[in-house]
Parts: C-alpha cells; structure tokens; sequence
C-alpha cells in the first residue's frame, strides 16, 4: 500500500486510529465525558478529512473507491457516530458502561461503514461488512444488565453468522463463475462467461441478496429486526437502523451503478422481495404496541421501497434510492434520538402505555416525533415524501407499476400506524409521567435530525443535486 | 402562461399562504399563553382577511385571465415550480376561506386545552387551505392538499368527541387512499407529457395538451377523481365525513364543512376536468348521477338521525351533490350556480355548525330527543338557528336560494330530468331541515334551568354571517362577477 | 310619480317587520303596534295613491338584478297592472282590518313582536306574489308566504302540536312549489326569460303538448298554495294557528295565491283544453269533498278551514271554465267573507272561554254582543249564498260559466257545484245554529272582547254582503265593473240568454233555502253529534292524513332508516371496517412469526433460501430451453 | 492432476448444504455456530478450487481473510456463549424468546 493510498483512506484511518486510541486511554482512564468526547471530536474530524482533504487517487488498492460518492457516505457515516456518540452519552454514564470501549467500537463500526459504502471489490466489501457487523454484535449486548440486550445480541449474532456463511459462499460462488473479485467485472464478466459456470455466478448473486437481505432487513429475512431494535439500547439501534442498514444499500448502489447487466437476471426475484418486504413490514407494524418494534418493522417497509428504487436499474432510480438512503437515515436517527433523550432510570421508554400524553409533559420533543414519524410515513413538505415521490417516479418511469400500488398500500397502512402513535402522545385523558428532560447533545441531534427533515422536504434541491453530482 | 408572470408585483399570494404559517408558530411560541395565543390567531386571521377583502376589492375583476401569478423555480431535477395562481374561482374560495376562518378562530375562543396548539391547527389549516385554493403546480398542490389534513387530523383525534380516535383515523386513510391515486396519477401524467415533450414539467398549465391515448386518459383521471370524489364527499365515499364532522370539536367541524370539502370539488374543477378534457366528456353523466343518488339518499339518510350534528353532516352531503350535479350539466349558468353554492353553503352550514357548538355548550347534549324549546329561553340564538336552517333549506331571499336556482335553470337546459329530481331532493331538504328546527327550537322547554343568549362574541360570529346570507340570497351580483370570465375559459376546456 | 316608488308597497311592510323583528321586544308595545298597523295600511294607501298607475298596460318597476349568469338576467321588478291592483287592495286591505283585529287579539300575549313581525312579512310576500314580474319573485313571495304560515300555524310553539301542524303544512305546500319549480325551469328553458308577460306572450309558440304538461305543473303548484286536493291536507291542521293568522293568511289571502297564479298564466293556460278540464276537475273534486268534510267537522275553525276550500274550488272551476273575472269575482267577495267569518269566530273562541268545540257552545246570540251574532250571521249568509250578497253573485257567476261552456262535462262539474252550494249552505246554517242558537253547553268563562276585535267586522260584513256591486251581472242592473276593468285579462266572455240566468239565479236561492231549511230541521233544537262511520270518515277529511301516511310519510321514514343505518352503517360502514379488520388480520398472522425463537427465524432464512433456490432452477430450466 | 473444477463445486455446495442444515435442526447455540463455520468452510472451498481453475490469488487471499474474520467472529460468539450461560443457565437457542410479536 503506497502512501497515495494511505492518504486516500485518510478518514476511515482517522475512524480506525482514533477508535483504537481511545480504547487504550479508556483502559486506563476511566471517565466517561472526556472518551466520549474525544469520540465524537474524532468521528468530525474523519467527516472534516473526508470533506476537505482532496484524495490524491480515486481508488485505494483496487479495494475502495476514495471517489466523491464514497466521501460522502463516509461523512454521513461519521456525523452518524458523533450524533450516535452525543445521543449516548448519557446511557453510557448511567448504566456505567466502559467508555472507552464504546466509542472505540461505535468508531470501528463507523469506519466500516464508510468503507462499506466505497467498496468496489467483492473482498473489500466483505471485510468492511464484518467489520462493522462486529462491533455491532458487542454493542447490542453492551448493557450486561439488561436481559433484552442480551438476547437480542444473541440473535443478531447468529443471524448474523448464518448471513456471514452465505454471503462468502455467494462471493466464492461469483468468483468461481467470474474469476475475479473486482466489482464491475465480477458481474460483468459473468455474461460472458462459459456457459456451464454463469448459474453459478447467478446463484452466488442470489446468495449475497440473501445475506444483504439480513442486513437490510428483507422479507423473509427481516424476522429479528423487531426484537433486536427492540432489546438494543436506542443509540445503538439508531445506527443499526440507519448506518448499518444504509451503508449496505449505499454500497447496493454502488455495485449496481457499475455493474448493473446482472441485476437483469434477478428482476423478478427482487421485484418479488420488494412486494413482500413492503406488504411484511407495513402489516407486521399494525398491530404493534411497542414503539422500537413498530420502528423496526417500519424500518422493514422502508427497506422494501428501497428496493423498488433499486430495481429501476437507472440513474434516476439509483439517485432516488440515495437521496431516499440519507433521508431515512437521517430521520430514523432522529426518532431513536428522540427515543433515547427521553430514557430514564425507568429506562426508555417503549410501550404504548408509556407513550400515552407524554405530549403534554415534554411538547417539543412528542411535536418533533410526529413530525418524524410523518417524515417516515411520507407526509409532503417532509423529507420522507421527496423521498418516496422520487422512488415511486422512478418506480413508474421503469415500468413498475404493480410495485408502485403495493408499495402505496403499504404507505397507507403505514400511516395508519404512524398517526395511531402520534395519536397517542397527545392523547389528553392519561397524561404520561415525567421522563428524563434530555441533554443538550441529545437536544442537538434531534433538532439536527428535525431541521434536516423540513429542509431536505422542502428544499429537496440541494441533496438532489449534491447526489446527481456524486453518483458514479 | 400568462405574461403576469413577469411583471414585478408584491407576492400577494404568498402572502396569503406565509400568514397563516406564520400565526402558527408564533401562537406555537406563546404556548402556555391563552390570552396571546387567542389575539395573535384572531390578528392573523384578520389579516388574512383583509388581504383576501384587499385582492377581491382591487384585484377581482378579470376576463377570464389570471388575476395573480406567481412563479419561482423549486424543486428543478423534477421540473417542480413554485406557482400560485389565482383566478375568479381561487378568489372566491379565498375569500370564503379568510372569512370563515376568522369564524372559526372567534368560535374557539372557549377551548380551554392545549389553547396554543387549537390556534395553531386551525392556522396551518388555514395555510394549507390556502396553498390548495392558489397552488397551481401538482406537486406544489398535492403538498398543500395533505398538509391540509394533518391539523385536522389533529383536531378531531385530540379535542374531539367520544370517537375521536376511530373517526380521525377514518378520515385522513379515507381521503389518504385517495390522495395516493391522485399521487401516482400525477406523476404518469408527468412522465407521458416528458416523454412526448421532453419538457418534464408539473405545472398545471403546461400539461394541459398532453397528448393521452383514451385508456390512458381513463386511468389518470381515475386517479385524480378518487382523490376529489372522497373529499367531496360522494356517496357512497362519505361515510368518512359523517363521522369526522360528528366528531370534530365546533371549530374543526365549521372548517371541515365549510372549506375542506369544498377542496375537493375545487380539484375536480381546477385539475380533473381541465387535464381530462375527453375523460371528463365521457364522465360526466355518470358524475351527474351520482351526485343526484347523493343529494337523495344523504337527505334520506339525515332524516334519521338524531344528533343534530350528524344530521348537519348528512345535509351538507347532500348540498354538494347538488353543486357536483352542477358541474356534471357542463353550463355557464350551472357552473356558477354551484360555486356560488359552495360560498353559500359555506357559510349557513358553517353557521348551523356554530349554533350547534353553542348549544352544545349550554345544555350539553346534541340530541334532538333532548333538545326542544330553545325559543323561549334563547330566543336570538334560535332566531338565527332558524334563520340559517331556512337559509339552507333555500328559502328565496336568502343564499343558498340564489346559487341552488342557478344550478337548477343551468341543469334544466342539458339535463332536464337531473333538474327536476334535484328539484325533488328540495322536499327532503325541506323534511330533515323542519324536523331539526322542530326538534330543537320548538316544543316545551326541556330544563327550568335558564340559559344565557348570546354573547358579544357570538353575536360577532354570526350576524356577519347573516347578513351575508342575505346579501348574498338577494344581490350575488359582486360575487359572480369574478366567475364569468374564469368560467366560461373552464368551460371551453382550458385554463386562465 | 315614478314607476319605482311602487316597491315602497310590498317594502313599506317588509321594513315594518324588519323593525319588530329587530327591535319589537325592546320598543313599548304600542310602538310594535302602530308599526305593524302602518305598515300594511300605508301599502293600501300607497296602493290606492298608485291606482292609476294599472291601467293600461300597467308600469313595471326594476330594482336591481338579481341574478346574472350568463343568459339568466333576473331582476327585482314589480308588476302592478290590471289583474294585480284590485288583488294588491284586497291583500292590503283586508290585511289592515286584520291587523287591527290581531292588536286586540293578541293583547294578553307577551310575543306580540314575532307575530306582526311575521304578519307584517306576510303581507310583503304575499304582495311579492301578487305585483310580481318575474317568475322568481313570484317564487320569493310564494316560499315567503309559505315559511310565514309555517311560523304563524306553529306560533305558540310551546305545544308541539302546533309546531308540527306549521311542518306539515310548510311540506305539503312544498310538495306543490316542487311542480312551480318545474314549470319555471322549463318556462325558462323554452323562452329564455321568467318575465310573466314575456313569457305570457311567447306562449303560443310552445308546443301544445308542452304547454298541457307545464299547465298541469302550474295546476298542481297551485294546488299545493291553495290546499286542493290532492295537496289538501294541510289546511285543516293549520287552525291550529292564532285566528288572525287563519283569517289573514288561510282564508283571504295565501291560499288563494293558487287561483292567482292560473289566473296570472291564464293566456298559457287557457290554450290547453286538457288543462283547463283538469283545473275545473280538481276544482270540483275539492269543492265537493270540502264540502262534506266541513258538514261533520267539530271545531268551529275547521268547518271554516273546509269550507274556504270548497270555495277556493269553486275559484279553480271559474279559472277552468276560462273567466277569470269569475274567479276574481269570488276571490274578493270570498276574502270579504272568510275573513269576517274567522273574525268573528275568533271572538266567538274568546266568549266560549277558548273552546274550539260547536258541540260545546251554543246561546251566544245571548251571552256575547249582539253585534257579533249579526257579523257572524252576515258572513255566514254570503258563505251560504243567499240571494243577493256578495257571495251569492260570485258563485252564481262561476255556475254560469261552468253551465254555459261548451264542453258537455262541464255540466257534470256545474251539477258538482250545485251540490256543493247545497251542502254549504246546510253546514253554514249548521254552525251558526250550533253555536248561536240554544242553550249555552260549555264551561269555559268568557274572556272579555276588546273593542278592537269587534269593530272590524263591520267593515267587512259590508263588503262581503255588498260585494256583489263590484261585478253585478247585467241582467239584473249592473255594469260588470270587474270584469270591465279586466279587460282583455279577464277571459272568456260568458254570454248566455237572460232566461238560462234567471233559471240559474233561482235554482241558487231555491238551493240555499233548501240548506237553511235542512240546518233549520235539524239544529234548530240541539242535538248530540252523529256516531257513525260515515261521520267519522268525513271527520277525518276522508282519512286522507292515514292515506298520505301510508302512501308517503311512512315508506319515505323507512327509506329514511335504510339509507342510514342498512346502507351507510351496516354496508358501508360495515364494508370499511371489515377491510380495515382484514388488514389488520393479515398483520396479526404476519406478527405471528415473530416467535421470538431463533429456529423459527434461521427457518425463515431457509424458507428463502428455497424459494432462491427453486427460482434459480426455474431460471435454469427456462434459460436451457432458450 | 487437478481435481476437476466441478466436483470441487459439488463437493462444496454439498458442505454448504450440511452446514446449513446443521443450523437449522440443532438447537444448542453451539452447534449453530459449527453449523456456520462448516458453511464458511464450505466458502473456502470454493475460493481455494476456483482460485486454482482461474489460476488467480485473489481467492486465496480471500481465504486468509475469511479465517481471519471468522476467528473474530468466533471470539466474540464464544464470550456471547459464556455471557448467556452465566445469565439463563442454559444454551438453548430457544430459551431466548423474552422479546417476541
């Protein structure tokens, strides 16, 4: 690795350095608030080098591109783990969690996010994807006080395991077809490939959906989103939510705007994982009395909508699905920013019953998680709608329009279950009790979030063109 | 377009639409002030008018041309403009809004819950109202036509009756499912009219001439029309509307009736018909009969009941089916018959609302089996309960007389059976109206408790009210003005 | 003096009432009084100042428009012309009389201002119907006059009662404006105008079959104004109104509104043989079935309320048989009289201590004035039609028409309206022996009279028994003045020989004698009513109220039920939330795999592995067959 | 010689097969975790045979990795068993079903 190269991975080196520095500090010193800040200082710094220092080569060992789609998603990706960092603050202090630990592991995750979202080599992509999915397993399971917590690290990590065999599988099934690990070519070359090995390469696509399919939450593969969000600390579900999740589609994308001749073969079978992980997650939200488990399988529909702006295998389809990505990242961080600044020594809360008139005890904060919540759902004038409505042009534009009136259906039971929640925060006959007044860091990222899902509802342009610019 | 776009002018319509949202947030700001929150809704709101009463004074005479234009450029990648436009119609519908949402905001005076939050709804109602009447980009439009239901969602399911929760929860999916055809309708409509011109564009006017095949025509305007014909309400889609309206706290309900539904009769005449021209052509006999089974059996339907409230929600069913019948006869005449309708009916339905809240407030019950005898203990406010139920059963004279002939001579001439059975449903008007009158005005004093008439506040809702009932029922004259020349363009199939 | 200083008659008493109905409560009552007063007998002065003005063609007033919407340009205009100012003085006339009657009337009720409020506003529609120039200021004043008797009937609204029988009459008489409201539509479409005399003159280009059908529309709006059958069955309810309000609005002025409107479209009416059989059927229908309702009635105001429909039949027979002169002949003097009667049997109710039963009456002529029997008697004679009053002439008039015309059924019509003349003269002398004659019955105390329900009686017993001057036939002296001044309005000149009147004149008087003698026989000594069915069916108006119930009221309430609750709630509604429950059913057994185990969702994991799999060698299959 | 490409395939995906099968029908974390790392192994397979039939390395570096990664994949489950084992007392996948609908 030359230094061109070096300096090209700057920002993820940052991440990774950074992370590992404060684990050593926090082995020795063990107060929080100085770790934590030093985290969230070096998640920005990572995002400042990925925005400011121009990289020096557009592509790092064949491995990772350093081009100006993967330095955004690494900036988005790092401004995540600061918020992430901020919003769990108070978490870590409370449950007397080892700081130094958590960051360094919110930084890795981070780091191999970012480098998810540039991968442009089957290998690459599978290293960034278990690096990330490994600090994810310890920090579902971090609070060793928490029963959920434990069991939800448990599935995640078997899940996870089982997704990890198939996706190497899939990559050696690719390879053996392809004869090459390098992105475009690998699916490319695999038209031309001799006629007894293309299935295989076919079917080794078809194994990685199924892994990505766990990550991103898929229909059928989507049955331990609920618990997993559910037992997770909300910090730790707010990236899981939005970063893991939207670093893999990043990355779907960049795969598909390179190599996208193999995805002609699986248009039906995606089409058909869009109709059901849309219909699966919308439905399974309905009856749901637990707000993180109605955010998980919402999280479910999303993805599935997702997947239809995928399938349009077009740039405007590509540049739908990004613009759609950050948008639910960034909103779903708000919620569970939401969620998290209201935890207490009750712990969060989640139930129903605790939601029920907590508008009239914390007004602000229940305002901004209706908005949130209609963002997800798609009202106008947020960034939720933009994102749907360029999904579902796009999704029309391709000639999708049997997904299209799913996907609207599901947008319809969506909101029944959005405005039931929104319902009930305002709910004037049992006002809820007192939770925790947030801090100011938490206070910031929800206003960041919030702000961020009026302006990009209203003033799509910006992002709109920002995308355009960057998508390769 | 029209070359107003260029001349430099003050944003009046923006004006009208920034107000409002402005009002929000600041009473938003002043929460926990009721005092602030009342005046500074009260103020806005005034202003609102006297910037509606300033365009219709100085800008409401027109030939048929935009009176007002307003474009900017906003979302480009998808050829989404900024424009408001406002034509005799828009100014109409503004006005109607402005004035009765200054009724609305006098008629919350009394919330005593979440008094901030009340004014702010009602506000962003009124903002969205606004942007649905003047938006004149389908995207810019379906923004505000959504935006609209939220604080009314809001309303009902938070201050609302018993069954707020069911009925809000039936009102926004209700018109959301419809809104959703209207979505997708929307962008096909931009991607043929692209395709073909390679001009990607959402402004209304420019899709105008979109070449469409006839199925396509079809389906579009399918889609448009699930979004107009829930809202309007047609039967049978109007299930919603009874229930929202039952529920709705006095001032949700006046806003409901007077303006939401009107919102989607203004989409069938701003989008659905014009973009549609052939589909319209082909449509319209059978709009025409569903809007007479509407007006039937929605005064079938208000004959039975016995909340006076739900009964008034049956009633306004079935006045717009008589102004959808108007629209579906495809006359001048008729045409500004039913918009004048949807004024007049606006405000007596409006008023009917009030008068219901305010008796609600004394004796506690909406039911006719226990009302009775208002008369002799609150002789005023049954005088105009009785003055606006003869409004709305359209007595001569009096509004809704002068927009129900109209419809009914424009009718007669294309369509003379319509007519004559629309002339039929007026019995049944007159049937439900007499029952409520008797059931509540009329009859022995059901309490020894004496009431309080009227108050000053309640004086200053209604009597404008009334007079503008009557102003209206004999000299229309200034309200039509603004119509004929926007009407008849309509009618020949284009836009100002 | 200017043709638009006319609207100052039908506005003089719209502003009178506006001023009651705004400020009556807080002004002294005397003011209320003096306006309501002023303002109908300012409108008869301003009528006679103005008298002149209808001769001719007559002067047309404008306002302002009205209406103005494409080719509809509709005007407030006024219309006083020939057939209008002897109506328009009647109206306000009679009016005044009345309202001075009713400031006695209502002198011990504490809601004196709605009621010549209302009165007062009366009057304006009414004038509005009758000066009217259009179509829909005819429609105003004829919806006016409508909603005016529904809050009159239902004034003392405390009993419900009365609130109800002002519904029903209010409906049944919409009924009747929904067929108005037809033929103006149609009037509209065919001419492009709702001026009645454009219309009037276009009228012979309408085709013949359409113009039967609009004359039928016309009939039946009528009908529903004038309580013909079969749109009668409101009248008789509506006594249960102040007795003013009887006097003013349900005998002198609004049901007559009915004759009025044929007689304003008699040039369309008249070209249809058809409609005008039809008009003089209906006429004679109700004259007759009138007739013998008020024969078994019990109340002394629904004898009256029959009898004004009888006689307004016998104005529809005279609109049938084509004289209008006729038909206005007998509107006046019937307004005269009808008028007096109600008046009078107002003071009667106060000496009977508020009771409505002839049963429980009798020996009035005794214990009232004197002068009030004499009034009463006055009416009752022109109602009876003895020779030489008023109401003798009109109704004589009328036969002879219908005996003179061409038309060989109107012999049958003309035997109908002897029959008819004889009941009436029996259930008039039936009254007044039961109430006047005998001993008194009754247990209720007498309340005072008021001299001013006494003295304007007198005005009007001299009109009625005099009211024959106005239009007395030739053969017998006089000069048809009415008739005369009507002109060419005034319809079909009946000419017949001096012997066929005189023969008709006499078999008149042999008639009412015949009647007197009958009421002589039988009341002269009391005796308890008759219990038989045939009683009671005519006690019943012929169980029209069960009729119309059956027919109407109750399938249009079980309508009512099934468009709410079988069709909105339970179909609709049922629909929707049987979806929403479908759904919702749907998501449940989705959650359902939500186990919480990990085999169940490794299993999932396989489950889509297969379906991957068997996808892939579907592919394989189809892509080997390629 | 070389082993024909195909069987190495065969021979592979049937690993494959047999791992995932194990996952599936066994119920103790333990044996799950086995189950995954005999389909990893099986992945292994793949990259090391095809890397010989493209005569390429990057399927063997790929190999190297991939045990890398599974090594840390394994500890961090291994302290997860230890951790759930000091909770439930048990280490049955099943037991786990706290959270669940």
């Amino acid at each position: 690795m030359s230094l061109i190269d070096l300096l090209a991975l700057l920002p993820v080196l940052i991440l990774a350095f950074g992370g590992t520095a404060i684990l050593m500090v926090g082995a020795w010193y063990r107060e929080p608030r100085p770790l934590l800040a030093g985290g969230i200082a070096t998640a920005l710094i990572g995002a400042v080098a990925a925005g400011m220092v121009p990289p020096p080569s557009l592509e790092i060992a064949g491995l990772f591109s350093a081009g100006g789609y993967a330095r955004f998603f690494t900036i988005l990706w790092a401004l995540l783990a600061a918020a992430g960092l901020m919003v769990a603050t108070r978490y870590i202090m409370e449950k007397r969690l080892g700081a130094g630990e958590y960051v360094s592991l919110v930084l890795y995750a981070a780091a191999g996010m970012a480098l998810l979202s540039s991968a442009t080599h089957l290998l690459g992509l599978f290293l960034a994807l278990e690096t990330f999915t490994l600090a994810f397993y310890i920090l579902i399971a971090s609070n060793r006080r928490c029963e959920m917590a434990a069991e939800a690290g448990l599935k995640y990590l078997l899940m996870g395991a089982v997704a990890t065999g198939f996706m190497a599988f899939g990559i050696a099934l690719i390879y053996a077809s392809s004869g090459t690990l390098a992105l475009p070519d690998a699916a490319l070359r695999m038209t031309a490939a001799a006629g007894g090995l293309q299935p295989w390469g076919l079917l080794g696509w078809g194994l990685v959906l199924i892994a990505v399919g766990f990550k991103i939450s898929l229909a059928p593969f989507h049955l331990w989103t609920p618990d997993v969000y559910q037992g997770a600390p909300a910090p730790v579900g707010g990236l899981l939510a939005t970063g893991s999740k939207g670093a893999v589609v990043a990355a779907l994308v960049g795969m598909l705007s390179l190599a996208g001749p193999v995805w002609h073969d699986l248009v039906d079978l995606l089409w058909l994982l869009a109709a059901v992980t849309m219909l699966a997650g919308a439905l399974g939200a309905l009856g749901q009395k637990n707000l993180k488990r109605l955010l998980a399988y919402s999280s479910v529909t999303h993805m599935g909508t997702l997947l239809v702006g995928l399938l349009c295998q077009n740039t405007e389809g590509l540049a739908a699905t990004t613009f759609y990505v950050v948008v639910y990242a960034i909103t779903s961080l708000g919620a569970f920013a939401v969620i998290a600044s209201l935890a207490d020594q009750r712990g969060e809360p989640m139930a129903f019953d605790e939601w029920r008139g907590l508008g009239y005890r914390h007004p602000v904060r229940s305002a901004v998680l209706v908005l949130i919540l209609l963002s997800l759902a798609g009202l106008p004038g947020t960034a939720g709608f933009m994102a749907k409505f360029a999904v579902f042009q796009a999704a029309l534009q391709s000639g999708y329009l049997g997904l299209v009136l799913i996907g609207v259906f599901a947008s319809v039971v969506s909101f029944a279950f959005y405005l039931r929640v929104a319902m009930l925060l305002f709910q004037p006959e049992a006002p809820a009790v007192q939770r925790h007044a947030g801090t100011a860091p938490e206070h910031a990222v929800v206003a960041v979030c919030t702000a961020a899902v009026l302006v990009f509802g209203l003033f799509p342009g910006i992002l709109f063109d920002l995308i355009g610019r960057l998508l390769p | 377009m029209s070359t107003l776009a260029t001349l430099p002018q003050f944003p009046w319509l923006s004006l009208l639409v920034l107000l409002p949202l402005a009002g929000a947030l600041l009473c938003l700001l002043h929460s926990g002030r009721p005092a602030e929150c009342r005046a500074l809704a009260l103020a806005t709101s005034l202003a609102v008018f006297g910037v509606a009463l300033y365009l219709f004074i100085y800008h409401g005479q027109g030939d048929g041309r935009w009176l007002l234009y307003e474009d900017s450029a906003w979302i480009s990648r998808y050829g989404i403009r900024y424009v408001l436009a406002m034509d005799g119609i828009a100014l109409l519908m503004v006005l109607l809004t402005a004035f009765m949402q200054l009724a609305a905001i006098l008629l919350a005076w009394r919330v005593e819950r979440q008094v901030a939050g009340f004014f702010a709804l009602l506000l962003l109602l009124e903002a969205g109202l606004m942007g649905i009447f003047l938006a004149y980009d389908l995207v810019f439009f379906y923004l505000f036509w959504e935006v609209a239901l939220i604080p009314m969602f809001f309303l009902i399911s938070v201050w609302g009756g018993a069954n707020r929760r069911r009925a809000a929860l039936k009102f926004f999916l209700y018109t959301l499912v419809g809104s959703f055809c209207m979505l997708v309708a929307m962008i096909a409509l931009y991607q043929i009219h692209g395709a073909q011109t390679g001009v990607y564009t959402f402004v209304i006017g420019e899709l105008l001439h979109t070449q469409l095949t006839a199925a396509q025509e079809g389906w579009l305007f399918a889609g448009f029309l699930a979004a107009f014909i829930v809202k309007s309400p047609l039967v049978p889609f109007h299930t919603w509307l009874t229930d929202a309206l039952t529920e709705a706290p006095a001032a949700g309900s006046l806003d409901l009736t007077g303006l939401l539904l009107k919102t989607g009769i203004y989409g069938l005449i701003r989008l659905a018909f014009p973009l549609f021209p052939n589909a319209t052509a082909h449509f319209l006999p059978i709009l025409g009969v569903l809007a007479l089974v509407g007006l039937f059996h929605a005064a079938w339907s208000a004959y039975h009941q016995d909340d006076i409230k739900r009964l008034l929600a049956y009633s306004s069913i079935s006045h717009l089916g008589l102004v959808v019948l108007g629209l579906a006869a495809w006359q001048l005449t008729a045409w500004e018959g039913s918009l004048l309708l949807m004024v007049t009916h606006g405000i007596t339905t409006g008023a009917l609302f009030i008068l219901v809240a305010l008796i609600r407030e004394r004796t506690a019950t909406r039911s006719m089996q226990e009302l009775g005898g208002l008369w002799g203990q609150v002789p005023c406010l049954a005088f105009f309960f009785l003055f606006f139920s003869l409004a709305s059963l359209g007595l001569p004279g009096l509004a809704n007389f002068a927009g129900e002939i109209l419809v009914l001579l424009g009718t007669f001439r294309a369509h003379p059976v319509w007519a004559v059975a629309a002339l039929l449903g007026v019995v049944f008007a007159a049937a439900y109206m007499l029952r409520l009158v008797q059931g509540v005005i009329w009859g022995p004093a059901r309490s020894e408790r004496t009431l309080p008439d009227l108050t000053l506040r309640e004086w200053l809702m209604l009597l404008p009210m009334a007079l503008l009932v009557v102003w209206l029922g004999l000299y229309p004259a200034p309200f039509l003005a603004p119509l004929h020349g926007t009407v008849a363009v309509l009618l020949a199939g284009g836009l100002p | 003096m200017n043709d638009s200083l006319l609207f100052l008659i039908p506005l003089l008493p719209l502003f009178c009432a506006v001023i009651n109905l705004l400020f009556g409560m807080r002004l002294p009552r005397l003011f209320a009084e003096v306006m309501a007063v002023t303002g109908v007998a300012g409108a008869f002065a301003l009528t006679l100042l103005f008298w002149g003005h209808a001769e001719g063609d007559g002067s047309r007033a404008v306002l302002f428009t009205w209406l103005n919407s494409g080719t509809v340009d509709i005007s407030f205009a006024l219309n006083f012309d020939r057939l209008a100012a002897p109506m328009t003085l009647m109206v306000t006339g009679v009016a005044t009389l009345i309202h001075l009657y009713a400031v006695g009337y209502m002198h011990e009720d504490d809601d004196y201002a709605r009621f010549f409020a209302l009165l007062n506003l009366f009057v304006f529609a009414m004038l509005a119907i009758v000066l009217a120039d259009n179509l829909l200021v005819l429609f105003l004043g004829w919806e006016g006059v409508g909603l005016c008797s529904y809050g009159l009937i239902g004034f003392w609204y405390r009993k419900l009662e009365n609130a109800k029988a002002g519904t029903k009459a209010f409906l049944v008489t919409r009924v009747g404006d929904v067929f108005l409201g037809i033929a103006l539509l149609w009037l509209f479409a065919l001419t492009g105008t709702l001026s009645i005399n454009a219309i009037n003159a276009q009228a012979a280009a309408i085709s013949p079959g359409v113009v039967i059908v609009l004359s039928l529309l016309l009939l039946l709006g009528a009908c529903g104004k004038s309580a013909q059958v079969p749109l009668m069955t409101w009248l008789a309810d509506a006594m249960a109104g102040p007795t003013p309000v009887s006097a003013l609005i349900h005998a002198a002025t609004m049901v007559t509104a009915g004759v009025y409107l044929l007689c304003r479209f008699f040039p369309l009416v008249s070209l249809s043989a058809v409609a005008m059989t039809a008009i003089t059927a209906i006429g004679a229908v109700t004259a007759i079935y009138a007739a013998t309702c008020a024969m078994a009635q019990r109340e002394i105001k629904r004898v009256l309320a029959y009898s004004t429909m009888s006689q307004v039949g016998y104005m529809f027979m005279a609109v049938g048989a084509g004289t209008v002169a006729g038909a206005m002949f007998h509107l006046l003097t019937h307004a005269f009289f009808k008028a007096l009667l109600f008046m009078a049997a107002g003071c009667v109710i106060h000496l009977a201590g508020d009771e409505n039963d002839i049963f429980k009456m009798g020996g009035l002529a005794r214990r009232g004035p004197v002068e009030l029997f004499w009034a009463f008697l006055a009416g009752a004679v022109c109602l009876a039609g003895l020779p030489l009053t008023g109401g003798f002439f009109s109704k004589d008039g009328i036969l002879l028409a219908l005996f003179t015309h061409p038309d060989p059924l109107y012999r049958v019509f003309w035997l109908i309206g002897v029959v008819t003349a004889l009941l009436t003269a029996f259930y008039t002398f039936r009254l007044v022996y039961l109430v006047f004659a005998g001993d008194y019955r009754g247990t209720g105390h007498p309340h005072a009279l008021p001299l001013l329900m006494r003295w304007p009686l007198w005005p009007l017993a001299l009109l009625g028994l005099a009211g024959g001057l106005f239009n007395l036939p030739v053969f017998v002296g006089g000069g048809e003045a009415l008739h005369h001044w009507y002109g060419t309005m005034a319809g079909r000149e009946v000419a017949a020989s001096h012997d066929v009147e005189w023969m008709l004149i006499g078999l008149a008087a042999a008639i009412a004698a015949a009647g007197w003698l009958a009421a002589h026989w039988r009341y002269r000594g009391y005796r308890p009513p008759l219990e038989n069915p045939v009683s009671r069916f005519l006690l019943s108006g012929w169980q029209a109220d069960a009729l119309v119930d059956r027919l109407f009221v109750r399938p249009f309430t079980s309508m009512a039920r099934f468009c709410s609750a079988g069709c909105d709630r339970a179909l609709l509604d049922g629909t929707l939330d049987g979806l929403a429950r479908l759904v919702s059913s749907w998501g449940r057994m989705l959650v359902q795999l939500t186990t919480g185990r990990l085999t169940t969702y490794l299993s999932a994991f396989a489950w889509g592995f297969l379906v991957l799999l068997g996808w892939f060698l579907l592919k394989l299959v189809n892509g080997g067959g390629h | 010689m070389m082993i024909p490409f195909g069987h190495a395939l065969a021979f592979a995906a049937a690993l494959f097969i047999l791992g995932l099968t194990c996952v599936l029908l066994r119920r103790q974390i333990l044996m799950i975790l086995i189950g995954v790392e005999i389909m990893l192994n099986a992945a292994s397979l793949v990259f090391v045979a095809a890397s010989a039939y493209w005569r390429q390395v990057d399927g063997q570096v790929f190999v190297i990795l991939l045990m890398a990664i599974t090594a840390a994949e394994v500890a961090v489950a291994l302290a997860m068993v230890v951790y759930l084992w000091r909770r439930k007392r048990t280490l049955v996948a099943d037991e786990f079903n706290g959270m669940h609908g």
